[in-house]
């Protein structure tokens, strides 16, 4: 038992990686026990996931150095003090995403299961998921920059192999050759700016840059470029060309998923902001920055999703558009971050605001996303205006589509309006007119999904849907958790902040302790 | 803002390589070739790679141990690349 | 500055693999963009690891009394060698399939998403 | 559907020297340049020769089907990470160097500074080249042997025929 919890941060990449390595010679001898096997596998991984932030809530932040002999440090006496191995760092924030990719993960492999039941090629399908949540898992739990990038790798290049599985004629692979092209530029670009910091420093660790950063043109170049290359991934608005895309194409339980991938990239931007550069930069100008790109996101993708009629190209920009909520509560703690009194006065609950809708996106909208793939899974038709009447024969999905989207819109007593009522309070002390438009995007969402809502759900029976069934129970079971903890992060949002999204704020805010849990005693 | 992919004007598209050509250049200016500015992870290496490891070529000491973690990212990167492809070629049964 | 070539060189690479990412309408060719890119990427991080009159630094019957260049990056450059392949690798087979099912590899004539 | 005479016997002749050349490579990364990454290369440049002398079709009759690579590389993988989490059940760190200096395998004590190089040193380093190697060797080979089954094999005739008919026409798209 020692030995697990010794290991935890090793674990919880090893576990999923095992399990994906071993799923290739499972299918070929012994294809009956595969389903089982990945269910096993990906509740495991959850549980080290689980595991690990409980143990990060309890006993503060947690330090493993890859490849180290028993007993010696993160920073070795006779290296001067300079961490060399690869060192994971999980402090709250990183035990934060841990929670959330593992609900989300563990979910979906629950629809996955029963909605593919019927395809081919599935041995590689569930690796690949098992790769990507891997990827997920060690891009928030690193605290070397040369790890980010790999982890971010596997990140893009298993999510782009996912988009592509149902090939569709075509347009499925389409829709993923253009995900990978984006974001394979933009993981280069993030290896570009961490060879611009080693050259400098000669050092890949987070906390050991963090503590000998100072302001140069090099650094301002590497920062711009972490910012392009990590909103890229995140599917902020320049750049969000390629998001829906590729959400739209990807079977359903993937999307779910994939929105908790780009969202560790939003993990990225926000610790080398934060963690990497948090004192040196001038943050009012990089803040106002964050918020631009926010309010853009927001605008933009509630706009471009409202004449969709795909339900899933819909559903993907209405992420891009949430997506504008965490990085504008976020931004505006960044740009009062050295104002004391502001970031006491609203800095705080903006941060925390930001930091849960990152928890409650990825649960209410890869629930949303899994209840629509339950409609295409039994009707097999994405277009809007051919749907409808599906409430008579679809009950439950209906309520979980239904929950979802209240969620989304934030109307009480969903976790979505707990997290955009933080948002708007502390918005709104910064500058009013960011907080009004905040407001209306929510209510355009709202006049959306209604719409959605209406046209799929409401309606007499349609002839040509007359037999369609409620989806197999595994699936319902997957939406079920989600639902869970969609209902229960409304009901006691004050339990959860207290919990898990302020020691995760307070990780972000406090720069000190991330680099003294690595360095230790060498300041 | 469009829906666009690869298709943009082409002289918004000038403009762009070249500044990010000449923002790329300013690292010229701040970086001096052969002499890097402090090289102290590095020394350790050199001077630790035969202890710690009993390696003598010290970049595989780096690669399989120092940093033996990032190569297991970097080998599952390429079982990714190798899932994708045998799913993007694989045959439909019916 | 001419001693600095290597790092102008660089920003002329990236800036020709932009500017062919961006403006080629073959995908093949965006792909042949993203290898100068990453060449670009590993020449530089090789570049930043450079030491006057360095020598590869492997001690099995190295020379006596010469430094050796910086190791680290070395090791990073490797890596990213074989993540480009990887990359690389599924890019040319996700083109092999549209070009099976298009009959075209131009980005104008497949843009089918947009509906 | 092979190449031509010459083109066979040579790779014949090639293929081992290939496979031994990989090998070496793998086997001297801790102490020559080289390593797992670029002797697994070497190793499946010597399939893509295979692929080249005998066609996609002969040359899995012949030598064996992708799926058999799929295990290969997968088993190279598992090395790798038993490997790493021996370490753990021995009470150090995950990927801890735990042969090196013991006196078993791998484990000779290695002479510090400038020497001619032991290959019995460096303890785990060479088992994950050699992880790392099988690993490589087989993931190349499978992405080969993927890419050659999904492209259309050409017959001989038209391999034989010159070259303007299958040159013919820089547009794209209109051949089906």
């Amino acid at each position: 038992m020692s030995l697990i919890l010794d290991n935890l941060p090793a674990l919880l990449i090893a576990v999923p990686l095992l399990g994906a390595f071993l799923i290739p010679i499972i299918g070929r001898f012994l294809p009956k026990i595969r389903d089982a096997w990945i269910i096993l596998v990906s509740f495991l991984s959850s549980m080290a996931a689980v595991l690990t932030a409980f143990t990060v809530y309890t006993k503060g932040t947690l330090v493993y150095v890859f490849g180290a002999a028993a007993g010696s440090g993160a920073a070795p006496i006779d290296s001067g003090g300079i961490p060399f191995r690869i060192i994971f760092t999980i402090d709250g924030f990183g035990a934060f995403m841990l929670l959330s990719a593992a609900i989300v993960s563990f979910a979906v492999v629950l629809y996955l299961v029963a909605s593919q039941k019927e395809r081919s090629g599935k041995s590689e399908f569930y690796a690949l998921y098992l790769l990507l949540t891997a990827g997920i898992f060690g891009m928030v739990s690193t605290g070397d920059l040369f790890n980010f990038f790999v982890f971010l790798e596997i990140n893009t290049l298993s999510g782009a192999a996912l988009v592509s599985y149902h090939r569709k004629g075509g347009i499925a692979v389409e829709g993923a050759l253009k995900y990978l092209i984006v974001n394979t530029v933009g993981g280069l670009m993030v290896l570009f700016s961490v060879g611009l910091l080693y050259a400098q420093y000669n050092s890949l660790n987070m906390a050991y840059i963090a503590s000998q950063m100072t302001l140069t043109t090099l650094n301002i170049v590497a920062l711009v470029l972490f910012i392009t290359a990590l909103a890229m991934k995140a599917g902020a608005v320049p750049f969000h060309f390629a998001t829906p895309d590729a959400y739209s194409v990807a079977p359903s339980g993937i999307t779910a998923l994939m929105v908790v991938a780009s969202q560790a990239g939003l993990y990225g931007l926000f610790r080398i902001l934060f963690t990497v550069y948090g004192g040196v930069i001038n943050t009012v100008t990089v803040g106002w920055v964050i918020i631009v790109i926010g309010i853009l996101s927001m605008v933009i993708g509630v706009t471009m999703a409202l004449p969709q009629k795909d339900i899933k190209r819909l559903l993907a920009y209405h992420a891009v558009s949430q997506t504008g909520y965490m990085l504008l509560g976020v931004g505006v703690a960044f740009a009062v971050l050295g104002d004391p009194a502001a970031t006491a006065a609203f800095g705080q609950t903006a941060m925390e605001g930001g930091l849960f809708h990152i928890i409650n996106h990825a649960l209410y909208k890869g629930l949303l996303f899994l209840a629509v793939g339950a409609v295409i899974y039994r009707t097999g038709v994405w277009s809007l205006n051919k749907l409808g009447g599906l409430g008579h024969n679809m009950k439950w999905t209906m309520v979980f589509f239904l929950i979802g989207a209240l969620a989304i819109a934030g109307i009480p007593p969903f976790n979505g309006f707990a997290s955009k009522l933080m948002i708007y309070e502390s918005v709104f002390a910064f500058n009013p007119a960011l907080s009004i438009i905040a407001m209306v995007v929510s209510i355009l969402t709202l006049a959306s999904f209604m719409k959605v809502f209406h046209s799929v759900f409401m309606g007499p029976k349609l002839p040509e849907f007359e037999n369609v069934k409620e989806v197999p129970k595994l699936m319902i079971a997957g939406m079920v958790i989600l639902t869970i903890f969609v209902i229960g992060f409304g009901l006691m949002p004050d339990l959860v902040v207290d919990s898990i999204v302020t020691p995760a704020a307070n990780a972000l805010l406090n720069q000190g302790s991330y680099i003294t849990a690595v360095l230790g005693g060498f300041l | 803002m469009t829906d666009s992919t690869s298709i943009f004007p082409k002289k918004v598209v000038i403009v762009l390589v070249l500044l990010i050509t000449l923002i790329l250049l300013l690292p010229a200016a701040g970086l001096t070739f052969g002499d890097p500015a402090t090289t102290l992870t590095d020394q350790y290496y050199i001077d630790n790679s035969q202890v710690q490891t009993g390696a003598n070529n010290v970049v595989s000491a780096i690669v399989f141990d120092f940093r033996g973690f990032d190569t297991l990212g970097e080998a599952c990167v390429l079982f990714v690349a190798v899932l994708g492809v045998a799913m993007l070629f694989r045959r439909v049964r019916k | 500055m001419i001693a600095n070539l290597p790092f102008i060189a660089i920003a002329l690479l990236i800036g020709i693999a932009f500017a062919i990412i961006l403006l080629k309408k073959n995908m093949i060719k965006m792909v042949m963009g993203l290898g100068i890119l990453e060449s670009a990427v590993n020449l530089f991080l090789i570049t930043i690891g450079y030491r006057e009159d360095g020598i590869a630094p492997i001690f099995t019957n190295a020379p006596e009394g010469v430094n050796m260049v910086l190791p680290t990056v070395q090791a990073l450059t490797l890596t990213n060698i074989v993540i480009g392949v990887a990359g690389t690798a599924l890019m040319i087979s996700m083109i092999m399939v549209i070009y099976k099912k298009y009959g075209t590899i131009n980005s104008d004539k497949m843009r089918r998403l947009k509906e | 559907m092979t190449s031509g005479l010459i083109v066979r016997t040579a790779g014949r002749l090639i293929v081992p020297l290939i496979f031994i050349f990989g090998f070496y490579l793998v086997a001297h990364g801790h102490l020559t340049p080289g390593g797992g990454f670029q002797g697994g290369a070497v190793i499946a440049t010597g399939v893509a020769l295979i692929l080249i002398c005998y066609y996609y079709k002969d040359s899995i009759e012949k030598f064996s089907p992708a799926k058999n690579f799929k295990l290969i590389e997968a088993s190279g993988l598992l090395l790798y990470i038993c490997t790493a989490l021996s370490a753990l059940v021995l009470g150090s760190s995950f990927l801890f160097n735990w042969l090196n200096a013991s006196g078993g395998l791998f484990g000779h004590a290695v002479t510090y500074g400038i020497n001619a190089g032991d290959l019995f040193t460096a303890g785990v380093i060479p088992v994950l080249n050699f992880a790392i190697g099988i690993e490589v060797f087989g993931a190349l080979s499978v992405v080969l042997l993927y890419m050659f089954a999904g492209l259309r094999e050409t017959t001989r005739a038209e391999d034989d025929a010159p070259a303007p008919v299958l040159l013919k026409k820089g547009k794209k798209g209109d051949r089906k």
